[in-house]
């Protein structure tokens, strides 16, 4: 494994750099958090940015719209994109549907949805976990019938984010609810404007709203947006499981919370001392560890190797390393921490209490602490089930 | 009994979506909450006969604290009693219990106390405010900040310096101060957790004699103990919360299902379950032995330190397994357990943090 | 629960502790630790004057020759015994075997092999684990074949304490192969002179011999060494397993490995600062949480409740306190806390790295924390199986 | 390449056997093993070729000690190259480098490094052996401790102050001291793990001028970069041992049978497992990385900092989870894991702890 970049990855690394100096907002990621309305406008005019540049979908191939760019610059970008909080990447078109349609997708509906994706134009989201079926994925409950040309939907989906402002859906359905369960799903695309869907916000502990619920109602879709072969889309879920999953989102956003909290002691305290000195300390250590973590996964994906543990393992390190920072910035700042940003004297605007409060989250998004501890214990280190 | 009985009375009076509906309100809680508590008894719990109270110690009040804890009733209770009635009940000539006590038995006076300034800390090196000697009175001017409840209170117990002694300990005098005096400034805080808290600004605020709470300039002592007793009292809320998160958590882990079975027969899960009971169990413990010394008169100050020092990681750990535990719906607004999560955070803090108290111990083992 | 002695337990304690600073040898816990020979000559010297004053068996019934003393006098004398690392006890005769008989004996039993501990005579060991079962007991292979009467014992047993000391064993034997395994087992004592016993030492990471093979080649036991019905020992094993288990000796023994550490720190570098200062008073919110826990439990004895999650919980609490605290002290004794009892420079005379060498067996031996995390889970807790 | 044939080499020639029968060596080794490893070429391995070495970089000689540390190999290679070695060609001058390197190549010569003293820390201010001037030479009195094999060492690079400056960094001179020199005293020390160390005695050791390392009073620089060489060949000897002794407990787990299956399928298990895999993960790309920088010859302050606070205690909590995975048998003295437990024990300590690396970074972002 290298532990330097090339000269043309620095430069790439340079020229996002400036490209963010000078398109992110003044100020950016230094006040409080953004309200959600405030982070979807912006959202939406950095990724026209980023798609005029070709680097929202950089990594897929040119014949798509694509750079052809290697997981290492992928990686570049999704850790400096992190590291400066910057709005504009698009976790579920350009990352998740592009690649899965790639592979099984038909020609047609390559044409149809792969353009838009890059360029920026169109929000996609994602249906998979069901009130009934969380980290049990495979159990869900939601139905298709067939209905001639159509699939006829009905069920509800949870935990779906951006589904309020989602213009499609990537669904995992039940067609054949006789077969095993990993053998009777299928993998649909739903337009959200579809007569019969219905989307519910989910509040969250931090107070905002990123998930929601999402009801079909004999919502009808059209045959041709199956992907992959009917009852056969649990393996199509499963492959993009597994697409650029480096954690260095986790490393970059640590270590950006711990640069914020070091500055804000160092200046309002006139130093960084005593307990507080050994606790960032730490944290720094475990933020560099999961950085190089994560790099190792995106190396391995640059040399053609398919990381398994390594990206389950980069998965639960960096997110626990994100709470750890997080916990640590709410035991720094003491009574002060628990101001929010409409406190005038809240350190940081709030930040810390922000994250504190989001931190939950990364453990159990995307595959629990648990599961993925099954996966590396059982997948990767070869222990019986 | 008194815990039992409590804990029927907090689920019926003050459910959560009331604990949830005060989140929001300015006043942070209603007049009928406030009469009911008076009704039960509970503003008197502690205060003498002779004030209309029922004289009960302060593991009484313990017991009914934890199950408020439990029950995250929110309201100046806490500020009322814990901190205030007791404090002048400890430091008060007779003059000051009979103008304050009889008032907080029967729900007319709301008080708090006003101790930490701009570190946020506890120890006796925070108390910078000012009191000036001004004929036979005082003039009062400096700020305090996170004073619970003050935005509701009648009187509000000071933590003043007024005079600079060979160490920090000396020169602090306690003092009553009406909130309607000329010269405070209340502005709320905006809090992560919604409970009431403020930032006091007092400038020039003029106080007659009287108003000290104890000896002018030996004040340390009387706030040394009301600190301890406000630290084992919020220990106590936390004890019952922690206990509450761990109940709600095993309920869920019996019903939910996931891969045809329920998800508490995962080893992982069972686990993380053992560690939040021995989290709780230790807790309770530790503060239990806080408040039994406080309440048989005997000194806490080491107890109360391990009881504090322990209770608020233990209690942070245990909300953040219970999330954990509870997968997605752990952390919507929806779900009790961030009341809990959100209020556990805060409570780290309040009266000395882990570290805080683990600093006083080692000053102990420097001995 | 109370927290505080009566009068007559203060007395008690201020008995034994003016019994100890008496009859221990001088220095006993200062200096390096005993050798097994010169602990075993204390033990023995230490356990006829522990019987004289009755402490021996001081929880036993008055007509078995104890003192009925309540489960709290007990605890204080395991609190102060544990303290000073004082000699004596005898945790298979009085505390495992006694208490067994009393439920289980015939009278005979109980008139031939309750005396001689109550007088401090005879040293009991325990043969339970087995190489192939361990974490699950009841899978005891070693078999005792009917043989007019006596039983004819073959098989081995593992990590068997003190066997090479031991005049008798308490020995959990398979007299019905073909029944569910819980219903197979008998209970026996056997005499360790019998022809076919042997036993082999295993050394530990510490380099000390404190656990032992022993090996039965055809062993007659004679039918009145069965301890209640044949086939049902399993039942009275697990009887034994609830008896007296406080927790106490870890609490106590990490509050002395603590004490010991402080005051090192503080003689030999002028006061406890810095991180040091902050690790050792975490240690010591932990051995007082851990005391209190024990405390719990024997106070449930006292007011005649059944500890159950309680025991357990005070056990992993306890136990991995005492590797708190010895890991802390090979911390903060830096490169010096490697030298052992036999370097003349060694802090402590060698104790702390001697304490963390055995506190590993801690979380392991009488019930892994795996298996204690369990039982607090599903006996306790009522989590499902 | 060179990883793959070490591992075998290794495996056969220096057996488990081997390494516990040279615990109980006064030794420490034997010529056999000695002579093995030069002609092997590793004695050579970093050496310029010019005498007679192959010119290897860190980084090949990282990867040998990777499989030294999982291999237990008993012996004074570490001290002869990684310390002797490197710190030799890194300072010393044409004449002192003709003098060492091609003995330690051909395996004639063997070296040591003696750095710290009363506090066991490995910082500038542990310097405090004195090197007073007499005539044209020096004389070297004082003493360090824990110098790995000196009890068989041809030469010590001995760390003295020899003027005192403005700080801690400066009058530092590194020696070469010959260890057949009159007026020193050397004292095995008895430690846990058994390996090899010193306590040396310096009594008005006379010196000649040409045995300074480098400037007079100016060693600081290169004792930093050999501390740094030497916490960075220690992490990646703790890097091979910690995946050894994963390896050895996955194993385990899939053989280990209880109630009725194999007890690596009790997930309490795996998910240890799982963290221990974390821990060898995260340790071997912390300690490459540092590594990879110090083989470049790029700053590495930060990242051997950032590697040797991590596999420091990486290394302990995957020992400890082992044995706890392997229960009674994990603490035997007959099983190979309890070998590696007490060494990690002491490589957790050498050229820092968590701590002193930690309280190295904190300067850093004080900056």
């Amino acid at each position: 494994m290298d532990f330097r970049f090339s000269e043309s990855e620095e430069e790439f690394r340079q020229e996002l750099l400036d490209f963010l100096d000078r398109e992110l907002p003044d100020g950016w990621g230094e006040g409080p958090v953004p309200s959600p309305d405030e982070e979807w406008a912006e959202t939406l005019r950095m990724r026209r940015k980023l798609a005029e540049r070709g680097w929202l979908t950089m990594h897929w191939p040119l014949e798509y719209g694509g750079q052809g760019a290697s997981t290492i610059l992928s990686l570049i970008f999704n850790e400096e994109m992190s590291y400066r909080g910057a709005p504009g990447r698009d976790a579920f078109g350009a990352r998740m549907l592009g690649p899965t349609l790639m592979i099984y997708g038909t020609e047609e509906q390559k044409r149809r949805f792969l353009p838009s994706v890059a360029r920026g134009e169109v929000q996609w989201c994602q249906g998979y976990s069901e009130p009934q079926s969380g980290s049990d994925l495979a159990s869900l409950s939601t139905r298709a019938d067939d209905d001639g040309d159509f699939f006829r939907v009905n069920g509800s989906k949870v935990w779906t984010s951006l589904a309020h402002r989602a213009d499609w859906m990537m669904v995992l359905v039940r067609t054949d609810p006789d077969a095993p369960k990993h053998r009777g799903i299928s993998f649909l695309l739903v337009d959200m404007k579809s007569p019969g869907v219905e989307v519910r916000p989910i509040m969250n502990m931090a107070g905002t709203h990123e998930f929601n619920e999402v009801f079909f109602d004999d919502v009808q879709v059209p045959k041709t947006n199956l992907v992959g072969e009917q009852d056969r889309g649990w393996y199509v879920a499963v492959t993009l499981l597994d697409f650029e999953r480096s954690g260095i989102e986790y490393a970059a956003t640590s270590r950006r919370l711990l640069d914020d909290l070091a500055a804000f002691v160092r200046e309002s305290r006139g130093g960084i001392d005593g307990w507080v000195a050994d606790a960032l300390a730490e944290r720094y250590v475990e933020t560099e560890v999961a950085r190089l973590m994560a790099y190792r996964v995106a190396w391995m994906q640059s040399e053609g190797m398919v990381p398994n543990r390594e990206a389950s393992m980069s998965k639960v390190f960096g997110s626990e390393t994100f709470q750890r920072v997080a916990d640590t910035g709410m035991k720094v700042l003491g009574l002060h921490g628990q101001l929010t940003e409409e406190d005038r004297w809240a350190p940081l605007a709030g930040r810390i209490q922000d994250a504190w409060r989001h931190s939950f989250s990364n453990t159990i998004a995307a595959g629990t602490s648990e599961i993925q501890r099954n996966i590396i214990a059982s997948r990767g280190l070869g222990l019986p089930r | 009994m008194l815990k039992t009985s409590a804990r029927e009375v907090l689920a019926r009076e003050f459910p959560f979506e009331a604990v949830r509906s005060m989140e929001e309100d300015a006043r942070g809680y209603t007049p009928e909450l406030w009469r009911s508590m008076s009704e039960l008894g509970w503003l008197g719990l502690v205060v003498p006969e002779e004030y209309g109270g029922a004289e009960g110690s302060f593991l009484d009040l313990g017991m009914l604290l934890e199950e408020m804890g439990r029950a995250l009733t929110p309201g100046p209770f806490f500020s009322t009693v814990a901190l205030g009635a007791l404090t002048v009940m400890d430091a008060g000539d007779e003059a000051m219990q009979s103008k304050l006590l009889s008032g907080i038995a029967n729900g007319e006076t709301i008080m708090t106390m006003a101790v930490t300034e701009g570190s946020g800390g506890f120890g006796p090196e925070e108390v910078r405010l000012r009191a000036e000697r001004q004929g036979r009175g005082f003039a009062l001017s400096g700020r305090k900040l996170f004073v619970p409840d003050a935005h509701v209170a009648d009187y509000v117990i000071v933590a003043a310096r007024t005079s600079e002694g060979a160490d920090a300990t000396e020169g602090i005098t306690l003092f009553v101060v009406p909130m309607k005096e000329k010269g405070i400034t209340v502005t709320p805080h905006r809090t992560m957790a919604l409970e009431k808290q403020s930032r006091l600004k007092f400038n020039e605020v003029r106080l007659p004699a009287n108003s000290a709470l104890g000896t002018v300039d030996e004040g340390w002592p009387a706030l040394q103990r009301a600190l301890q007793r406000a630290a084992t009292a919020k220990g106590l809320e936390m004890v019952g919360g922690a206990e509450a998160v761990l109940d709600m958590t095993l309920e869920y882990l019996k019903d939910r299902v996931q891969f045809g079975r329920p998800v508490g027969t995962f080893q992982a899960l069972q686990h993380h379950c053992a560690n939040m009971a021995i989290d709780v169990e230790g807790s309770r413990y530790a503060v239990y032995q806080a408040a039994y010394r406080i309440s048989e008169g005997l000194p806490a100050s080491r107890e109360v330190s391990v009881a504090k020092a322990w209770v608020s990681d233990a209690y942070m750990r245990v909300c953040a397994t219970a999330v954990q535990c509870h997968g997605a719906v752990g952390f919507t607004a929806e779900h009790n357990l961030q009341l809990f999560t959100r209020r556990a955070r805060v409570q780290e803090q309040l009266y000395g943090d882990s570290g805080f108290h683990r600093r006083r111990l080692a000053a102990g083992l420097r001995g």
